[in-house]
């Protein structure tokens, strides 16, 4: 070890605005080459902010960053910046229209002695890299067919095989099934092995502990501590990140009040048969009843929600609402029944980036805001404030674009709207995706006293902390619902039950 | 030199148009046609070039390769025509123009009137009846056609040699009435003392100019006082009309049938090989040399409440 | 969660300043407008005569009407294209019913002018059902879609009537576009009603916020409950009608329907709506904004055409000032809208 | 890895399918070109004349050029309106300067047809400049950009030669549009050569990968190094070349330049691109539909004028067989390109 130590990254000072906004204030990170150093934080601490001005995707407005002991190259130079450091971003990065093949290898592809693309080795080569991560997906085929999984594993390969010694991953587990995680953790260890730096951003701390030596814990655009893992038990970290606020229950949080389920019919469904993904599905959630269905990507617990929520029409079988029988396949009607849905992708389905928070969080409920149709605009704003007190999302005012929050704040206004028109039936797709700890707890609290007014909660995750708020898990595999575990359940069930090792 | 006659099969004519959304070019189209039929020749449909040289160019291939023996074109532009001309040429077709010369090239037979002439024309009548004195609106019309430039050329070199203490107030048009419309309400409404509106275009300007001075209050009578003194160019029947009525002084009328008329005839006197010579005509004009090429000049006729209902007008004709 | 940290965090952010609420991209063309006023009374003493401000105005009306027209479609993610055509078409339909004389280009059947007036709607309406169902229902792209309808349009207007243009038209027919209510043209009026009704419309009923959504992210409103196709649908429908009354008041005020009416007039609209703010990429701009690109459009051609510029160089300063309008937006700090 | 798990790979990835492979997107237009190639030739017995056959791609040639140019840009996700004035102001430019006579509309200089070439070229490179950064340096929308650009070039044209059209140009500056080579016009070969390179290079080389990657998502583009503005502002330059290359092509072919060169010209060249399977979201489609696109456009020019439909419907028949193709295309099984 020579006397100096040498940096894989570097940065001295950052302060980054946005507009007016300054999101970043006097940050500073050095991370020794050599490191696999964790950056956690709440949602809108400014992690992947950091992580944009350490990759150069955009500039910093003061401060010094500096990368493998060198200063950073100017923000037009691509090519340098890729030779220091490779990331996955929080957002996705994958050109929809190109194959999987040319996204392995965006713009380093193999090359035959014209300087030509070679097609053949192209392909050859990402066949090997997929097989390499057990993704069994064609070549050649368009990236947008890809599911999210499969996509995130295209950006994790795709960054891994740039060579570079230096990596970065904002949150690559968010959409990751567990034997992925694990295929992802034995490839960081292995490259941990060889030297190569890593800074890793998760919301799963658990994850942290298993692969990061150190940490950097961000608030408010501060880095607030920095210190060895070994150092630093789960609930200081926890009490670092959300500072004054003594967090309750460290993410894993299961309803505090046991179910009053009423047993009076909330959410029916009977035969759900759609070809080739689900198999005569019979499921009944009752009024006040939180129940989680839990199955593998693929599974088809995605399709029973959107059937629910009326985006697609199933060949075959009943949905009732308060007993009532619902027409299929018709989002308005379900509306009206009173389901309120929160989808998985919230960027597809989800978000109006450029529209506000307010009108973000009310567009569902614009009929009941003024006469006519018309909105009345002071109304609006009392419900928004309400709204973003309740869900505690972080934001400037309730007028600014929700394009500009960060990740998890984003999320908590999707759970805001399906709340706002008070349905009778939630159902939520991994609610809390990319949610911070404490605001987890927040989100698991409203979903809980939502439940207790009342309201049928179907939750479909395969996440064990999302599940462990619902008050029985069903479980449903290829298509069909195999086990039921009543609230109590091990881990370990739920999870072999979810790869269908029973 | 006529020992083929040319009727063993009927004569195949092709008919290109530089554009079909004006008036007169549709008028003309359709009565070229006519004159081309009842003089017993087979007509292929027209083309549209839709003002675009080298669409017309593309037409005008197009036609041969159809089979037409015998081309009547107007063309879009007088200098870009002229290679059109020498391949039609090296492909033996005779060409008669009308409307437009060539700038070069050969043709059998030029058929227009002078759109110089016509401009100066408009010039000479409308700077006696103001005395010489005061401001004149010119709507021009697309000043990227031949006509368009002539009709301007002529009209304004006529005013500075003739008429030098006049104003002209310029404003392109583009052929179009929208514009036409406007630019004549923003400078009427903003001109207490203009005295005259000359129209390159009567089938594009008239009834939104003369909607413009109603609306304005300035529509008066001919000859009454404060009258502002209306000229156009073409002679649409419309135009006769409001002649008559008392609101349009003069019309610088096209010879538009004689166009059809003596189109379709040049054309089958060259599809059956004749050849022409210089001097006057049967019908009132001049044949006369411009560089290789023969041109019948026809008269253009100024028209005014005196000669309005003249039968010989096209404009009086199309009525039937 | 307490409020504790909450209202830490709402302290902690700088708010919406009064400057950036300053700033909003509506007003951006503003100074730009005044400018061009300044100049113009410069220009010519007669600029700022009541008569000719309603000359900018009453010229303008049509523009503005095809302005809001494709500001709807716009917000709403998709274009129309043929709106140009339709302000051909529509009135060169009805004229040809109405004209009673075979002759002169007429269709002999001779209806009255109110019913003309219907069939310039129901045309509209017509031609906006079928591109709304060609881009809703078959999902075609509605640039290219509307680019075809464009050219068919136009084709069809030259081959009703073989080129000519149609006139002597009933008084009703032309009343909207000449008559003047309390000394201003009915079509100043027509059009300022318009803007205030979609203005509102488009910022405080929820229809206008549904287009809003659906132009942001047209699955995100299908999965929100909005009714995705049918509002689209209603959107173009609603665009091509206001089309066809911009043609209804075109041809008052030229007292005539010609074949090639309304060409080239979507460039201009594009213009001012663009440089009035609404973003060509859906869900983004107001209808207030679109009335400041038009107004900025209608001054400075009113300016040019008093001004002694020479008839040829018109075009290019037009073509000039509105790049020039385009930077100022750009520079005056507007985030960039791709 | 293996050779053998390779080879099961392959085996065993359901991947696109040969079927899927055969309804390559490119491929739809052949059916429909050759529909109209069959009513062709019963319309008229000229029209599998070889003549007729090399009138049609002749005359196909600059349109197609320009089609390569807007293929370009709209893959790298732009838009380029300005490409049409382009081939109007280039070859103008060039011919003023060229020109000595005064009093025909020339400036008096009177250089070259050679030097009056590489101006064409070079008036080409700085339109192309100047759009590109605008759109990539301001970050200006390129649509609206290229449209201000678009007027303010035609009426700079106009400007020049206050409308006149420039004749009497030096042999070699004619000479591209004029020529033949081995009995066939060099236009063809040009367009043909620059399709072929184009095409290639699209496809292979990785200057084309990184056009559709940009195109597709510009920021991952970025973030994988690609130089994105560097390119982009190549690919506007490209585009301008080669528009101002269709105009000198244009020029020789009419042996002048008319103020009004290539006006309305854009409709088509987006017609052809977009049923040609170029989308226009950026980042699809290829060269080669493209190509077909041009030729069903060209094919469709010559059997109407070669057909008996009246000369006012033609263009009505165009567009109803450009929306045809759209719907075709469409119905064809592909994925819609919003
Ligand atoms: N483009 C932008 N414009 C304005 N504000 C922004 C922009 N991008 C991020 N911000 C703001 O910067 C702050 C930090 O966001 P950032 O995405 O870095 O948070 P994060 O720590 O990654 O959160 P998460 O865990 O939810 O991903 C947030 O308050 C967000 O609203
Ligand atoms: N539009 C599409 N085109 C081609 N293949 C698709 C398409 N949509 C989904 N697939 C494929 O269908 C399979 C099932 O995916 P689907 O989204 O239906 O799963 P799911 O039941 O919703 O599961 P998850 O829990 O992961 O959301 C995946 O392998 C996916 O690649
Ligand atoms: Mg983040
Ligand atoms: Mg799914």
């Amino acid at each position: 070890m020579s006397a100096v130590e040498t940096f894989a990254a570097e940065a001295h000072g950052i302060n980054k605005r946005f507009g007016p906004i300054e999101v970043l204030h006097d940050v500073g990170i050095s991370i020794p080459v050599g490191d696999a150093r964790a950056l956690v934080g709440r949602n809108g601490a400014g992690k992947s902010t950091l992580v944009g001005l350490l990759t150069g995707l955009y500039g910093a407005n003061a401060g010094e960053i500096r990368l493998g002991g060198r200063p950073a190259p100017s923000l037009g130079d691509r090519q340098g910046w890729r030779e220091r450091v490779a990331c996955v971003y929080q957002r996705w990065m994958v050109i929809p229209h190109l194959t999987v093949a040319e996204n392995l290898f965006l713009n380093n592809q193999p090359r035959n002695g014209l300087g030509l693309v070679d097609s053949r080795r192209l392909r050859e080569e990402s066949i090997a890299v997929l097989d390499d991560w057990g993704l069994d997906v064609a070549p050649d085929l368009d990236a947008w067919r890809l599911t999210v999984e499969q996509r995130q594993i295209v950006e994790i390969a795709r960054a891994l095989l740039q060579g570079s010694r230096f990596i970065i991953l904002d949150e690559p587990t968010a959409e990751l099934e567990r034997r992925e995680v694990n295929r992802l953790f034995e490839r960081i260890r292995g490259l941990q092995e060889q030297g190569v730096t890593f800074l890793y951003i998760s919301h799963h701390l658990e994850e942290i502990y298993e692969i990061c030596r150190t940490v950097t814990v961000m608030r408010d655009g501060r880095v607030v501590a920095d210190a060895r893992l070994d150092d630093l038990p789960k609930d200081r970290l926890v009490a670092a990140m959300v500072g004054d606020f003594a967090a309750s229950g460290a993410g894993r949080k299961s309803g505090d009040s046991a179910s009053k389920a009423q047993m009076a019919p909330g959410l029916d469904i009977g035969g759900l048969t759609l070809k080739d993904s689900l198999e005569d599905i019979n499921l009944s959630v009752h009024c006040g009843e939180c129940v989680g269905l839990a199955g593998l990507a693929g599974s088809g617990k995605d399709k029973i929600a959107e059937a629910v929520a009326g985006l697609l029409a199933p060949d075959a079988g009943t949905i009732a609402i308060h007993g009532t029988k619902t027409p299929l396949g018709d989002v308005g009607a379900m509306r009206a029944a009173g389901v309120g849905y929160v989808a998985r992708d919230r960027h597809v389905s989800g978000l109006f980036p450029l529209m506000s928070i307010g009108d973000n969080l009310t567009t569902t409920v614009l009929p009941k805001l003024g006469p006519f149709g018309f909105v009345s605009t002071g109304r609006q704003s009392d419900m928004v404030d309400r709204q973003i007190a309740e869900l505690g999302i972080v934001a400037t005012s309730g007028s600014q674009p929700i394009g500009e929050l960060s990740g998890g704040n984003q999320q908590k206004a999707m759970v805001g709207r399906a709340l706002a028109s008070d349905p009778k039936v939630l159902v939520l797709a991994a609610p809390t995706q990319g949610v911070d700890i404490a605001s987890k707890d927040a989100l698991y609290r409203i979903i809980n006293a939502a439940r207790d007014r009342g309201m049928a909660v179907l939750v479909v995750s395969d996440d064990l902390d999302e599940l462990a708020i619902c008050d029985r898990v069903e479980v449903i595999f290829r298509g069909r619902l195999t086990r039921s575990f009543a609230r109590g359940w091990n881990d370990q069930d739920v999870v072999a039950a979810i790869e269908g090792l029973y | 030199a006529m020992l083929m006659p040319a009727n063993a099969e009927s004569i195949k004519l092709g008919y290109s148009a530089p554009f079909l959304t004006d008036p007169f070019q549709a008028i003309m189209a359709n009565q070229t046609l006519k004159a081309v039929k009842d003089a017993g020749m087979e007509a292929m449909p027209a083309t549209n070039a839709n003002g675009d040289a080298g669409k017309q160019a593309t037409d005008i291939r197009n036609l041969i390769s159809a089979g037409a023996k015998v081309l009547i074109v107007n063309p879009t532009d007088s200098q870009a025509i002229v290679p059109v001309l020498e391949f039609a040429a090296s492909k033996n077709v005779p060409t008669v123009l009308i409307d437009i010369a060539p700038a070069k090239g050969k043709s059998a037979m030029i058929v227009r009137a002078d759109n110089k002439g016509i401009g100066g024309k408009a010039c000479e009548a409308l700077g006696a009846a103001i005395g010489g004195k005061g401001k004149v609106l010119s709507l021009m019309g697309d000043q990227a056609t031949t006509n368009g430039r002539d009709r301007t050329t002529g009209f304004n070199e006529c005013m500075k040699a003739k008429y030098p203490d006049v104003t002209i107030i310029e404003q392109p048009t583009y052929w179009k009435t929208d514009k036409a419309t406007s630019a004549a309400q923003t400078v009427v409404t903003t001109t207490p003392d203009l005295t005259a509106i000359y129209m390159q275009s009567d089938s594009v300007m008239l009834a939104g100019v003369l909607n413009v001075l109603k609306s304005a209050g300035k529509l008066t009578k001919v000859g009454e006082p404060n009258h502002i003194f209306l000229a156009t160019v073409d002679g649409t029947p419309y135009a006769l009309e409001k002649i008559r009525e008392d609101l349009l002084d003069v019309a610088v009328a096209q010879p538009l049938d004689l166009y059809a008329k003596f189109g379709a005839f040049y054309a089958k006197a060259a599809a059956e090989g004749k050849t022409f010579t210089a001097g006057p005509t049967d019908h009132n004009s001049e044949i006369v040399p411009v560089g290789d090429n023969l041109m019948d000049y026809l008269p253009a006729t100024v028209v005014t409440k005196a000669n309005a209902s003249d039968p010989s007008l096209w404009g009086n004709q199309t009525e039937k | 969660m307490t409020n504790i940290s909450l209202e830490k965090a709402a302290i902690a952010r700088p708010g919406q300043s009064l400057f950036a609420r300053f700033r909003l991209r509506e007003l951006v063309l503003i100074p730009v407008i005044a400018v061009v006023i300044v100049i113009g009374s410069f220009v010519s003493s007669s600029f700022l005569m009541p008569e000719n401000l309603l000359n900018i105005l009453q010229q303008s009306s049509e523009l503005s009407i095809l302005v809001i027209a494709q500001s709807l479609i716009l917000i709403c993610g998709k274009f129309d294209l043929s709106l140009e055509s339709t302000v051909g078409i529509a009135p060169m339909f009805a004229a040809w019913l109405m004209i009673s004389d075979v002759s002169i280009g007429g269709s002999g059947i001779g209806i009255s002018g109110y019913a003309g007036i219907a069939v310039v709607l129901a045309t509209g309406l017509l031609i906006g059902l079928i591109n709304g169902l060609l881009v809703v229902k078959l999902r075609l792209n509605a640039f290219i879609t509307t680019l075809a309808m464009l050219i068919l349009l136009r084709g069809i207007t030259l081959g009703i009537t073989n080129g000519q243009t149609l006139f002597d038209l009933p008084e009703e027919f032309l009343y909207l576009g000449n008559a003047k209510w309390l000394g201003i043209p009915a079509s100043i009026w027509i059009a300022g009603l318009l803007f205030l009704f979609f203005g509102l419309m488009m910022r405080y009923h929820r229809i206008g916020r549904a287009i809003y959504a659906i132009g942001g992210n047209p699955e995100a409103a299908r999965v929100a409950g909005i009714p995705v196709e049918r509002i689209t649908l209603g959107v173009f429908i609603m665009g091509s009608l206001l089309a066809s009354l911009a043609g209804l008041l075109l041809t008052g005020r030229i007292a005539s329907v010609v074949s090639s009416q309304g060409q080239n007039m979507i460039f201009y609209v594009f213009a001012a709506s663009v440089i009035g703010g609404i973003s060509l990429n859906g869900g983004q701009g107001r209808i207030i904004g679109a009335l400041t690109g038009v107004l900025l459009l209608g001054l400075l051609q009113n300016v040019l055409t008093l001004s002694q510029v020479a008839a040829f160089w018109i075009d290019a300063c037009y073509g000039a000032i509105i790049l020039l309008a385009l930077i100022i937006t750009r520079l005056s700090g507007e985030t960039p809208r791709a």
